[in-house]
């Protein structure tokens, strides 16, 4: 299943951040998208997810595919680190959970209650239900934040487990992640220009000259 | 060497393993003797019939509800001010029988209340602080419960227990500040001319020692399973830590 | 799905929100009412049903922001949106945990408050008929309002503003079973309309908070 | 400190919160329990008093956690535990802010809902005097079950269960006061009771907030 | 003012994490802390801030001179960028928000509510509150997670500007600030050892041999 992605815009609080935004993705690969704090990396992510609806442009493949992992990642404090998991894999109908916290090193916490982690195993944790979804496009959200160097690489690999597997990742991120596959794209071009040039959806509607 | 010393958990526990069975066995002889000459060796009142025998279980039980809130605060001041740990546990151990020494009091207390006033209950100055008194025992016990680190839990009912305690001295004073309650006043003081009769009042005297035999021994033991239980789940934690 | 309901079950009872306090709030109405109101019997009496309903339904309100919100924060609701789980599934799981952690337990403690109400004796049957067949109304209603409030400012006041009247026919049937039933009366009326309440509410609403939800999430 | 305050009416202003949370639920009551209990105006306007001051309390009680959870959560209480200004005068001023957004609204709009509930004209006014007078000691005690509950799991219900009994008295004299008023008996007794209830509460109970926030902090 | 750290022993959910932690923080200086997730960094920072009590050791200075910072920024969604940053000095009692948002790059964004900012510009919000206390050290949990390339640049000016302006920095972080004047602390040494050896409070208290 290829994502492509075809001249998309997409909105936060009604004002249009990007626009013409195109890309593929097809199985194995990664992209890795770039811009500055602010130009709409988590929007875009967001609206390829489905979460919200795209302002133009096309995307080719439906929620269902998609795995996605952003900053609030969906964690309980008061359940256990395999209660975590395993809610996660009940709801996706997987039973990976043992091989996921072994991949991403939990072992020794799975007893643990989440409010007891520390910052960055919080992280793994939330990571680590990117492997019970068994979907096959991740799009990840800063996964890497507060996160050390030896799990950055151990992320790195999982990725490319889960890239050699014939999935596909689309990861906003600030910093290096190491990973010689991915390709990437630099926002910047596709900063919307202000409302009043584009025109649009909204200039169809409310934006003519009547008074 | 110095009392300070039995704050130590290893030294109460030695010191608390002699003395409990001594306290254990004068606690049953002072509550079946002081009972049955309660119940069986004293005659009825000539106003309240045979009803004014609750008071065997009542004052006592009230009494020991106050008291244990009491022995609670202290024990509480000693964790926060010098930090001895079974001082905080002996505090944990003593709530829910404190609690129960409450309801057994609400409850003969009510039953007393039917014959006597006609109602089961009133909103008596000294009947509301001892409800209020029960609440606060349930919210202790129930904060101690809700905490995990144990430090900060004994921290935590530690303020509580402080806050609390102007309603325990409340439902023993009111009747000294409020004369329109119901509830009698300080009919027992040791000064007072207008003491219970004697006959009532000696076996009263058996069965308050005795409640208060039962309270230390209560406390004894359950603070020694506090301390073992402490200790297991450190050991616990110690262990997962490798 | 189950999975689900026994998360949210988990959840409520670690965390003691739902569970806890919904039941606490609903002692609390019954021992502060007649600390308020004065214990007189006659007077109580004639007040239970009433209060009664108005304590149940009010421990309802009280957690309701809970069923969404939380998940809301922590973005759990953006993974179970995205989720292979019908999202009308998912609202119709999380009004009947939210019912079995506070609907359920209140249906059960009711006679105990009755009591400290002084309900007559007739009354306490009809009083766990009528809580048994209305809080899941209250539930799925609550789902309603919460799915059209998550994420919004404000959203507790709204929340409350908006159910309310959502809440009114059941309680005005809910406490005419006990009224009736503690007079002797007939009841049936009133408690089919009841049963009513709660059906349609079942089979409708969750539609609507489904789509409330994915509005909200944009 | 007086930043403090305006910021949290503020948020509260913004986020419906407080502010129109425990104000909607005052209403929510005074609604409510006609349609539960039934018109009969003599069983109203002899149960108003007590509903009311229950009504009140409920409002109060149900917007505590906030005073110290979000900004815990947030991690502001951190911050402000570590700024220039005594722990002590925080929790004053965030009981004040409490008091401002919840109680004293109670206060104002109680004889409207004194209306719905058929209260005797006497009592109009000895229902404003007796709510202005208690619902500050709702708050500060309220500042203090919330200090010690801050941070804690289980905390919303052990916040009612721990603020219950302090809770009991301010409502025992506060409403004896607007049924005595009622009755056109003389109300300085629980009146001064009342006024005590508040004065200490509002002396003392700030230093043991403050010392159960340090604590929860840990 | 020197902030001085001997022989310090910190622990969470009564667990020692960091034992036998020594160092000395002049004026005009940073220390930069590093450290695998989970050894304890976010615990000793705490620790040092005045928010927890220590085990064992010695914190030279009072939390009156340390501003700390962390994951949680103590921002209100529905306050504005600027209410927020005013009410922070107003408890400080200082009157450099203008400042404060010219330096950390906000001033096109003063009006903006903060539910309403990205991720990076929220972190930048919560940084520039560092600037209205007016306090000499600043202890930092992981200032930098979400922030671009342009904004850590942004962001070691400022430190750099506090500390030429006799200010010191603590700084717990995973990425490379770039500050070249920051020494460095490893703080893998310091992990406690079980508590089966190292005995301390527990031992004294619970660990003798009874039963
Ligand atoms: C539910 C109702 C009642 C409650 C909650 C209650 C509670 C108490 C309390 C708190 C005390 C004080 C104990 C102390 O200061 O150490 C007490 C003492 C006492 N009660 Fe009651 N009581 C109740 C009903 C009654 C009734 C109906 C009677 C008899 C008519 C009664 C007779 C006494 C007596 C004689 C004392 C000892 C007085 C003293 O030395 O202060 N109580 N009760
Ligand atoms: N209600 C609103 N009105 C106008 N602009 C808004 C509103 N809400 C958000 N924005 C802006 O939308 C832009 C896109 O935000 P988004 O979170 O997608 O950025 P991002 O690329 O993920 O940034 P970061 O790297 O900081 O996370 C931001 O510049 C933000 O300030
Ligand atoms: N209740 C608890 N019992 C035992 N260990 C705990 C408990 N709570 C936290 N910990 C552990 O304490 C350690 C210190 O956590 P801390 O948050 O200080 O780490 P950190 O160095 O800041 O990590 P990160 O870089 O991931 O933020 C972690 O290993 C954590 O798992
Ligand atoms: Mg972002
Ligand atoms: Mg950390």
């Amino acid at each position: 299943m290829e994502l492509s992605v075809a001249n998309l815009a997409v909105a936060r609080g009604g004002v249009t951040v990007l626009e013409g935004v195109s890309f593929a993705l097809p199985p194995g690969r990664a992209l890795v998208l770039r811009g500055a704090n602010g130009i709409g990396k988590t929007t875009l992510l967001r609206t390829v997810a489905g979460l919200q609806p795209a302002v133009a442009g096309k995307i080719s493949v439906g929620g269902e595919a998609i795995a996605y992992a952003a900053h609030a990642d969906g964690l309980k404090a008061t359940l256990t680190v395999t209660e975590n998991l395993a809610f996660w894999g009940a709801v996706y109908g997987t039973a990976a959970v043992e091989d996921a916290l072994t991949r991403m090193n939990l072992s020794d916490l799975r007893d643990r209650q989440a409010a007891n982690l520390s910052a960055g195993q919080k992280r793994r944790l939330g990571l680590a239900r990117l492997l019970v979804t068994g979907r096959p496009i991740w799009v990840l959200d800063e996964p890497t934040v507060s996160l050390d160097a030896a799990s950055v690489a151990l992320f790195a690999d999982v990725v490319r487990g889960h890239l050699a597997a014939g999935g596909a990742a689309l990861i906003a991120t600030h910093i290096d992640l190491g990973l010689a596959e991915a390709e990437e794209l630099e926002l910047g071009p596709f900063r919307a220009r202000p409302a009043s040039e584009n025109g649009g959806a909204f200039d169809a509607a409310f934006g003519g000259d009547f008074a | 060497m110095s009392l300070w010393e039995y704050a130590n958990p290893q030294k109460f526990m030695q010191l608390s393993r002699r003395a409990l069975p001594w306290v254990t066995v004068a606690a049953t002889l002072c509550l079946i003797g002081g009972l049955t000459w309660g119940f069986f060796g004293t005659p009825d009142d000539y106003k309240q019939g045979s009803t004014v025998k609750i008071i065997y279980l009542h004052v006592p039980a009230a009494m020991m509800a106050i008291n244990a809130w009491v022995m609670m605060l202290v024990a509480s001041l000693v964790w926060l001010i010098r930090r001895h740990h079974v001082s905080a546990l002996a505090a944990k151990a003593a709530a829910p029988v404190g609690l129960t020494f409450t309801l057994i009091a609400l409850a003969t207390g009510a039953l007393w209340g039917q014959p006597m006033w006609g109602t089961w209950w009133a909103w008596d100055p000294r009947l509301t602080s001892f409800l209020i008194l029960t609440l606060f025992y349930l919210g202790y016990i129930a904060l101690w419960q809700a905490v995990d680190d144990p430090d900060t839990a004994a921290d935590l009912t530690g303020v509580l227990c402080i806050v609390g305690s102007v309603f325990a001295l409340l439902s023993r004073y009111a009747v000294n500040f409020w004369n329109q309650g119901l509830h009698q006043g300080a009919s027992l003081s040791l000064d007072k001319k207008e003491n219970v009769a004697d006959v009532f009042w000696f076996p009263l005297l058996v069965c308050i020692a005795g409640f208060v035999l039962l309270f230390l021994t209560l406390v004894l033991l359950r603070t020694r399973t506090e301390i073992r239980a402490r200790r297991l789940s450190a050991l616990l934690a110690r262990e997962r830590m490798g | 799905m189950i999975a689900l309901l026994l998360r949210d079950m988990r959840l409520a009872m670690r965390a003691g929100g739902g569970f806890g306090l919904g039941l606490a709030f609903f002692l609390l109405v019954a021992v502060l009412v007649p600390l308020g109101v004065g214990p007189e019997s006659a007077t109580l009496a004639k007040i239970a049903p009433g209060i009664l309903w108005v304590g149940a339904l009010l421990a309802c309100l009280l957690s309701l922001d809970r069923i969404f919100a939380l998940d809301f924060e922590d973005g759990s609701l953006d993974l179970l949106v995205t989720a292979p789980i019908p999202l009308e599934g998912v609202v119709a799981v999380k009004a009947l945990a939210h019912w079995t952690v506070t609907g359920l337990p209140l249906t059960l403690v009711a006679p105990v408050l009755g009591v400290l109400l002084n309900l007559p004796e007739a009354g306490y049957f009809w009083l766990v008929v009528s809580l048994g067949l209305g809080t899941p109304a209250l539930s799925v209603i609550g789902a309603f309002g919460a799915a059209l409030t998550v994420g919004l400012k404000r959203g507790g006041l709204l929340l409350s503003l908006l159910v309310l009247p959502l809440y009114v026919p059941t309680l005005i049937f809910g406490a005419e079973v006990v009224k009736r039933g503690a007079d002797g009366m007939a009841t049936a009326t009133p408690l089919a309309l009841l049963a009513g309440i709660t059906a349609g509410a079942a089979a409708l609403l969750p539609f609507a908070s489904a789509a409330a939800i994915r509005i909200n999430l944009r």
